[in-house]
């Protein structure tokens, strides 16, 4: 297979889903699904292979890279394999909606830039691809239209500042070493000065971090998840902004080597632990904030950034452990962040667009199938052991630990705790307590929407209990990056400082389980009861009158809200304003009276012969 | 053997002829800048592969310069007739169906002119000829924007009027001065006599020109003239001020400040002066709410751009400049005539009013979406390529201030990102307010099929840009190499 | 007073393009600047012609035999003169029209007061 | 405030313009290409009228240009005049009285003579095209001014325009159709100082008097019938 | 060797429920003592929860069955992971970072069952229980990250073991300063005043446990004891240097418990946010200052 084909395939696949959508909805339909699990096949049929090839040279002399390696496939999977799921989820989403057309084809497209992006093996067409996801993303977005519309333009604003930035790193490292093709380029920078490599490092972080929501480059993504269309916002939270972490791995590991990037700077200012520690930045305040939310999409929007966090912290970090934990997690994260928000998805597409916490409850009656993937999803984000992300996250906070940053550590694992608070308010929001008697008719979750939850939540318990699937993947992109390999057996991590195995938890866990269960069985039967027979001291509990879940937290809320203002959005936002105010400041020099503009003219001209003849600075 | 003089010579006479098949039928006037620009287009295009290996001299009567009038096709000559060919070509396509007023004749005929005054400029080798050429695009294009003859119109035509004509005096008191020195009007001529700006004498002129072709080029504080009056002329000829009109001003004050003086001392001022009208253009664009003053200020920040490129004057920025210029012109015209027609049925031109019209006039909207993608400069569109050639451009000097500059114009890029996206989002994913007539509605061929054509051409070049590279790689040469320039005309 | 006689022609002309400037940049009302912009013209004119000059030249015109081509002034700037006066024309006519319009459309020519296109 | 602002603008730019006019000392002697033009000017255009030989022959295109000029004004005059035709006023004109109307009715044809005269003689003597016109031109303001009936016929004189403006252009194209530049004087040149010389001259030289004849005529008209 | 381990299991899971119920009497029997009682005898738990396995119950569903038995065997799996004495049967499977995170099932357990019985008391039990919780791990993640810093292991039978050697943690000053920092916190894990918020029977009618009747609070009951069991136990490994054997290991762990049920009897109850604020402020100041005090001598 080559690599030209899928791409063409994706991008092709992408502008037909237009058109076919003009004939018929249905085969539109088939057609999107088709191309999503075409890419996910043909992607996973890259495997092990690693191969490079220059597929078009007519842009300005560059020449456009295609490669493939285990850590592009690594990617490159995992984005069509949400997308895959996502599509699915879209097909009753999205239908009674408008513009349906437009939605599967941006939706493909997206899909088709990330997957140009991960394969592109030189720094212009990464951009290029990089771009185009940027304006599809911001396509949409908007969507959604209402609210949607200040958050795309929020988020579309940041991404272009981020690459324009880019732009001129990228140009800056054509000029200086005359090539941009990762293979050419990787070592080159071995004996550039650390100012420069400072320089280039700031240039891309800002743009891979505007991307990958870093703090305090966060603040378009809570909108912008929220607002934008369920499956998409599982697109955007799982796979899209880690391009942003894809990005950094790049930067890091492949352009920069990790050698120079972990001798940039001394002790606490250098720039790997000033990059950990923004990435500690951004998973304490963005998990605090998302204890505030009561918009569910809101409150999954900050927790993406918080877990984007730890990716940032364990690939800044640098050790082959962190590394390989932060890739982990993004791994993790892509399943179980795009699960909840399909969950919450079910939820809204059946509650016609219910997303307040506060005045939802009950629905594990009406969505069973629903309520076990938003369990399993919040305990995969969690971590709770023999779910996925807990082996991501005991990989970093163990090398953490023992590599003597226990601040690091302790940032890192007061998030954990952060985040089991959002999420159990989430999922005890929607499908725990009362369920109000509106809800009463809902029906369950469609096929197509069950699907994908039901896959991705056997996903993250197949992953948490078998680690050693993808860490064997990323033991060999890290191999590739020049690092010391773990050691890794299917179960888990076996190495002389700690020793992780799920099976053995796994067995302990289901044999235990077992026999609880069987206590629980043998003993004398219970009857089941209904929500309002419940113990009121003596009276029954009103209907539809107390629903606790209103202000879960509140008193922690009340304590910690006054510091939790997002400044960081205020900021941005002032700064908008100011740029509009000083624009409407300037346009006032174009008064209306043609007699100042005739005045302009001549002291222009009067200007320049003034300083020519005293000066005569030309 | 083709004669670029048939350029000027061909639309020219059939701009003389429009009355007359006015007295046959007044349907065939409209083809008739169709016919002469087709035409053009076909001549410029013939001319391109003889003008690359080297530059085409005409002169004029069989007397040789610096006597007589002398056209020089060079390769920057050909791109901007191939250019205003092109764009003028769609345009009048599009002209079929919009331009319904009475008056047509006259409209036909002074659209003709303009674009024939532009050829003429790009394409003289002569500073009075260059200004009569001038005159002819001015005079027709202040016409052009009174064309309405609304209240708005006619007050944006007076003011262009007064600034444009004290644009022209400078220019030909600059010319005067000149003369007065050295004697002679053929620009190659006088390029040759012509060492240094240094001297008071020599930089007057030179002033005179930057100022005066300045007022046409619309570069701050120069540009006063420009919201106005794009904004409120039609639409097709706001496509053709836009992409090809200040173009021409810039090409005119480029040739100038290169070929004439060869001053480079000045560039830096010219640099800086880009970045200000850049960042101004967008800041005020960025406060628009009418969508063709949008537009206007958009395009008086994309003029300090290339601007900026052309002023680096390393083969990298002028090429950079160059196919930002390109980008420009396909990309501003694209977006006059697509938000024209969207204002032409919504009847306003607040941006707002635009609302819903992804809905209603899905293609227009798609156009003008890519058009604003393009100018924004995102891949795969044609903006991109300029914008990364006129980034290399910048950081290949390796000066602070040139990394300096390079970040307010991206800073601009963003800000004028952000009033773009605004509109695209009023397009698609607004509702729009008054329901009743949300019915879809195909635009006219006539409309259309210019709108698709320079989307073509944007898709095309954004993502085979080599198309063109190569000439405007040639064409900085030949803007850069004054030398050669003034061997090749006076031998 | 030499330096009045040697330069004489220059002072009134570009005394005329002062005071034509001065008027299109200080004047109100639309028919002054007009008119600043037509003395602009004609002091542009007059320099030019002022520049082809030579002291006593005869005009370049071998309308008898006998004229000595030395003596005659350069017709070049006379050439220049004539596009020039024409182009004046065409831009005075052109400015003549919207004139009447603008006062059509607003009841005034004053300047100041027409402001609608701003900002 | 603004007056004084001006002036002192102003003077910036009187000394700068001062300063380089230092290099222009008044009344040299002959530029190049003046001198070129003089000396062999009659030789080879054929018109002792060195000025119409610069102005048609040498800077031939110069003089399309500006007849182009001319006509953008005038279409560009009568669009912007035009569009308000239903609304004007017809405003009642007093008569003019016997006398003025019969004297401008005689010297209408004179007129037309002398600018005839003036612009076939162009090349022989000062005069030219666009003098010519202008004379033409006055004829038919007097005739505005006089009779106040009288009109031009719109049609003729679009025709006249579009000849004179066809002529030059034609000529021109001839002499890049028998292999040489475009204005190319293509026809002989007779001997110089004659009526018949100087080849195209004078037969460009009628085209532009015909075309800025009518096309002032033209501007008078619009200025007169439609504001 | 698999037998060895699984006996050590069935050990270790016995010993724990017989410590952790006896430990449960005790606090009864010396809390009334303190209140000048006679109090219940000390196998009252036992008697109770034999009883309660007899009892009718009522389920709301599901999850009310799977929150509670998740939720005990979530603890239960804890168990493996602590040393008591020699025996560690999950020594080899992730440490203390485990703990800390197996630590969590069990409330999670409780909360989802509660969850799904929909009683408004139940919600405010649950959503204090996670607000106490996020109040003590705070120091407590500091305390785990001083001592796990300053042996420089995240074993905990490393840990354990390094004791041994070198004498209890409690002799190093920052390590004093955390188990200070412990002791303080761990009224607030065994829900003892004045942390008791999350059962509250005077307030929230027992909170979580309201709707539990039967065996669900039978094994509710259990679940408590193996709490009671781990802290401690936690403590006793981390500062006290563990046991060699079981006896002396159980023998730290009643001092500690006696000193907390002392405080226990004559404190009043913390409203929620001054427990947290509180819990934000001592024992987290004093951990962090242990912490910064082993990074910079580490």
């Amino acid at each position: 297979m080559n690599l030209i084909i899928l791409l063409a395939i994706a991008f092709g696949g992408a502008l037909i889903t237009y058109f076919l959508g003009k004939i018929s909805q249905k085969i539109r339909d088939i057609f999107a699904v088709f191309i999503s699990l075409a890419l996910a096949v043909i992607a996973a049929c890259f495997y092990n292979v690693s191969s490079r090839e220059i597929y078009y040279t007519g842009f300005l002399d560059f020449p456009f890279v295609l490669r493939v390696n285990t850590f592009s496939w690594f990617f490159a999977v995992t984005i069509a394999v949400i997308g895959l799921f996502s599509i699915i989820f879209s097909l009753n989403y999205i239908r009674k909606r408008g513009n349906t057309d437009f939605y599967y084809s941006m939706m493909l497209l997206v899909i088709a830039s990330m997957i140009g992006i991960v394969l592109s093996g030189d720094l212009v067409s990464f951009y290029i691809f990089w771009e185009i996801m940027s304006w599809s993303t911001f396509l949409l977005i908007s969507y959604n239209r209402g609210p949607a519309i200040s958050a795309g333009m929020k988020y579309i604003i940041m991404s272009v500042t981020g690459s324009v930035v880019m732009l001129v790193g990228i140009v800056s490292l054509y000029l200086h070493y005359d090539t941009l093709v990762y293979t050419e380029l990787s070592g080159l920078l071995n004996n550039a000065s650390s100012g420069y490599i400072l320089f280039i490092i700031i240039l891309f972080f800002i743009a891979f971090g505007v991307k990958n929501a870093i703090w305090p480059l966060h603040v378009w993504l809570p909108p912008a998840h929220s607002e934008a269309p369920s499956p998409f916002s599982s697109v955007l939270s799982g796979i899209l902004i880690k391009i942003g972490t894809y990005g950094i791995i790049l930067l890091i590991f492949v352009i920069i080597q990790i050698n120079v990037f972990l001798n940039l700077g001394e002790g606490i200012l250098s720039v790997r632990y000033i990059i950990s520690i923004i990435g500690v930045i951004t998973i304490l305040i963005p998990t605090f904030i998302a204890l505030l939310q009561d918009d569910a999409k809101r409150l999954l929007a900050w927790s993406t950034i918080a877990q984007a966090g730890y990716i940032i912290l364990g690939i800044a970090y640098g050790t082959s452990e962190s590394v390989a934990g932060g890739m982990f997690h993004f791994f993790n994260h892509a399943i179980f962040k795009s699960l909840l928000f399909m969950v919450v998805g079910a939820v809204e597409y059946r509650t016609n667009g219910v997303r307040d916490l506060n005045s939802l409850g009950g629905l594990i009656k009406k969505m069973p199938v629903t309520f076990i993937g938003g369990l399993i999803g919040i305990c995969g984000l969690i971590g709770v052991p023999l779910t996925n992300g807990f082996v991501s996250k005991w990989l970093i906070y163990k090398t953490l630990i023992l590599n003597n940053s226990p601040f690091l550590a302790f940032a890192a694992l007061l998030g954990t705790w952060g985040t089991i608070l959002y999420s159990y308010k989430l999922i005890h929001n929607m499908f725990l307590g009362q369920l109000p008697e509106k809800y009463e008719k809902i029906k369950k979750a469609p096929f197509s929407m069950q699907l994908p939850i039901v896959i991705l939540s056997l996903a993250i318990i197949f992953f948490g209990i078998i680690p050693g699937l993808p860490l064997h993947v990323i033991n060999s992109i890290e191999s590739g990056f020049g690092m010391e390999p773990l050691t890794i057996n299917i179960w888990g991590i076996a190495s002389d400082t700690g020793t992780i195995n799920m099976l053995n938890i796994f067995t302990a866990v289901l044999v235990i389980g077992i026999m609880v269960w069987l206590i629980f069985k043998v003993s004398k039967k219970s009857t089941v009861i209904g929500q309002y027979d419940n113990y009121a001291a003596g009276t029954t509990v009103p209907k539809d009158k107390y629903n606790y879940s209103v202000n879960f937290y509140d008193p922690l809320c009340r304590m910690i809200s006054p510091y939790l203002k997002d400044f960081i959005d205020d900021f941005y936002m002032s700064l908008a304003r100011s740029i509009k105010n000083t624009g409407n400041g300037i346009r006032r020099i174009y008064t209306g009276d043609v007699g100042h503009y005739v005045i302009y003219i001549i002291l222009f001209l009067a200007l320049l012969i003034f300083i020519q003849i005293n000066w005569e600075l030309w | 053997m083709v004669n670029p003089v048939l350029l000027i010579v061909i639309p020219l006479g059939l701009a003389f002829v429009v009355p007359f098949f006015g007295f046959i039928s007044k349907k065939i006037e409209k083809f008739i800048p169709f016919v002469a620009l087709f035409f053009n287009l076909i001549v410029s295009l013939r001319l391109f592969p003889r003008v690359l290996e080297q530059p085409v001299h005409v002169s004029i009567g069989g007397f040789v310069p610096p006597f007589g009038i002398n056209l020089v096709a060079g390769p920057i000559g050909i791109l901007f007739t191939v250019l205003i060919a092109l764009v003028g070509f769609l345009v009048s396509i599009y002209a079929f169906d919009y331009i319904k007023e009475k008056d047509q004749e006259k409209y036909h005929i002074l659209y003709l002119l303009l674009l024939t005054g532009a050829t003429g400029v790009v394409l003289t080798g002569d500073i009075f000829n260059l200004f009569v050429f001038f005159e002819i695009l001015c005079i027709s294009s202040y016409s052009l924007v009174a064309y309405f003859g609304d209240k708005t119109s006619i007050e944006s035509a007076v003011k262009y009027l007064i600034q444009g004509a004290l644009g022209s005096c400078l220019i030909l008191m600059g010319i005067g001065l000149l003369y007065g020195q050295f004697g002679t009007l053929n620009m190659a001529d006088l390029a040759g006599n012509i060492k240094s700006v240094h001297s008071v004498s020599i930089f007057v002129p030179l002033v005179l020109f930057i100022t005066g072709f300045g007022v046409e080029a619309a570069i701050f504080p120069l540009n006063a003239w420009l919201p106005d009056a794009h904004s409120s002329a039609p639409s097709s000829i706001s496509a053709v001020l836009s992409g090809i009109a200040i173009e021409v001003g810039l090409y005119a004050m480029i040739r100038v400040v290169f070929t004439l003086f060869g001053a480079s001392s000045i560039l830096t001022f010219l640099m800086l002066l880009g970045v200000i009208t850049l960042l101004i253009g967008e800041l005020c664009a960025f406060c628009q709410e009418n969508i063709k003053r949008m537009l206007a200020y958009s395009s008086i920040g994309q003029i300090g751009l290339m601007l900026f490129a052309l002023s680096i004057a390393s083969s990298y920025g002028i090429t950079g400049g160059l196919f930002q210029l390109v980008s420009h012109t396909l990309g501003k015209s694209l977006l006059f005539l697509a938000a024209g027609y969207m204002i032409y049925r919504s009847g306003s031109m607040n941006i707002s009013s635009f609302e819903g019209m992804g809905k209603r006039m899905p293609y227009t909207a798609l156009a003008f979406t890519i058009g604003a993608f393009s100018i924004v400069g995102l891949p795969p569109f044609i903006g991109f390529p300029g914008k990364l050639m006129i980034v290399k451009a910048a950081l290949f000097e390796q000066e602070m201030l040139y990394t300096v500059l390079i970040f307010f114009i991206l800073l601009a890029t963003v800000i004028e990102g952000a009033y773009y996206f605004r509109v695209v989002q009023a397009l698609y994913f607004k509702e729009e307010k008054n329901t009743q007539n949300q019915k879809r509605e195909i635009a006219p061929l006539s409309i259309l099929i210019p709108i698709f054509i320079l989307t073509g051409f944007i898709v095309v070049i954004g993502i085979y840009p080599k198309l063109i590279t190569d000439v405007l790689v040639s064409s900085a040469s030949e803007l850069l190499n004054r030398a050669d320039y003034i061997k090749s005309v006076m031998p | 007073m030499t330096f009045l006689s040697e330069y004489i022609y220059y002072i009134g002309a570009f005394g005329l393009i002062f005071i034509g400037l001065y008027i299109v940049l200080v004047k109100k009302n639309l028919i002054k600047v007009i008119i600043g912009l037509s003395i602009i013209d004609t002091g542009i004119n007059l320099f030019l012609i002022t520049i082809g000059y030579i002291r006593d030249g005869t005009a370049p015109v071998f309308s008898k035999p006998g004229l000595k081509a030395n003596e005659m002034v350069d017709p070049v700037p006379q050439a220049l003169v004539l596009t020039a006066i024409v182009i004046g024309v065409a831009i005075l006519a052109l400015a003549i029209s919207l004139a009447v319009k603008l006062y059509k459309h607003h009841g005034t020519l004053n300047l100041r007061k027409i402001n609608e296109q701003k900002w | 405030m603004r007056k004084l602002f001006v002036i002192l603008l102003l003077l910036i730019i009187a000394g700068g313009i001062t300063l380089s006019l230092k290099e222009i000392p008044f009344g040299i002697p002959k530029t190049k290409i003046g001198d070129h033009f003089i000396n062999k000017g009659v030789e080879e255009t054929g018109s002792v009228n060195i000025v119409t030989s610069v102005v048609v022959g040498y800077r031939g295109f110069d003089t399309l240009g500006e007849i182009t000029v001319l006509f953008a004004a005038t279409i560009g005059l009568g669009a912007v005049i035009g569009t308000f035709r239903k609304n004007s006023v017809n405003r009642e004109v007093e008569a003019a009285s016997l006398i003025v109307y019969t004297g401008c009715r005689f010297l209408f044809p004179v007129i037309l003579l002398v600018g005839t005269y003036i612009f076939i003689h162009g090349h022989l003597t000062p005069g030219g095209g666009f003098q010519g016109g202008a004379i033409i031109a006055s004829a038919f303001l007097l005739m505005y001014l006089g009779c106040s009936n009288k009109r031009i016929k719109e049609n003729l004189s679009k025709t006249v325009e579009m000849i004179g403006g066809l002529t030059f252009i034609a000529v021109g194209i001839i002499g890049l159709a028998i292999g040489q530049d475009f204005l190319f004087n293509f026809l002989p040149k007779g001997e110089p100082a004659e009526l018949l010389s100087a080849g195209i001259i004078p037969i460009v030289y009628i085209a532009i008097g015909l075309k800025v004849g009518s096309e002032l005529a033209g501007i008078i008209d619009n200025l007169i019938q439609k504001s | 060797m698999v037998m060895n381990t699984i006996l050590e299991i069935i050990i270790i899971i016995l010993l724990a429920a017989i410590i952790g119920l006896f430990f449960l009497g005790l606090s009864r029997k010396i809390m009334a003592r303190i209140h000048w009682r006679y109090g219940p005898p000390i196998a009252q738990p036992v008697i109770d929860i034999i009883k309660l396995f007899n009892q009718t119950s009522m389920s709301h569903g599901k999850l009310f069955n799977f929150g509670i038995i998740f939720s005990l065997s979530g603890s239960v799996v804890v168990l493996l992971f602590l040393p008591l004495g020699e025996m560690c049967p999950l020594s080899s499977s992730g440490g203390l970072l485990v703990i800390l995170y197996c630590m969590l099932i069990a409330p999670l357990g409780l909360a989802l069952s509660g969850g799904e019985a929909a009683n408004p008391i139940t919600s405010i039990g649950i959503s204090r229980k996670f607000l106490l919780a996020f109040g003590y791990e705070l120091p407590l993640l500091l305390i785990l990250l001083t001592v796990m810093t300053h042996f420089n292991t995240i074993s905990i039978v490393d840990i354990v073991n390094m004791q041994l050697q070198t004498g209890w943690s409690f002799q190093h000053l920052p390590l004093l300063l955390s188990g200070i920092a412990y002791i303080l916190i761990l009224p607030a894990i065994l829900d003892l005043r004045p942390f008791e918020l999350i059962q509250a029977p005077q307030e929230i009618s027992s909170g979580p446990m309201i709707e539990y009747g039967g065996k669900f609070l039978a094994l509710a009951t259990i679940q408590h004891a193996f709490n009671v069991f781990i802290s401690l136990s936690l403590f006793t490994n981390l500062f006290l240097g563990g046991a060699e054997n079981p006896g002396y290991f159980f023998l730290k762990m009643l001092i500690v418990f006696i000193i907390l049920l002392f405080v226990n009897a004559v404190t009043p109850r913390f409203r929620i946010e001054q427990a947290i604020k509180f819990l934000w402020r001592w024992p987290a100041l004093l951990a962090f200052a242990g912490l910064i005090i082993v990074s910079v001598t580490g």
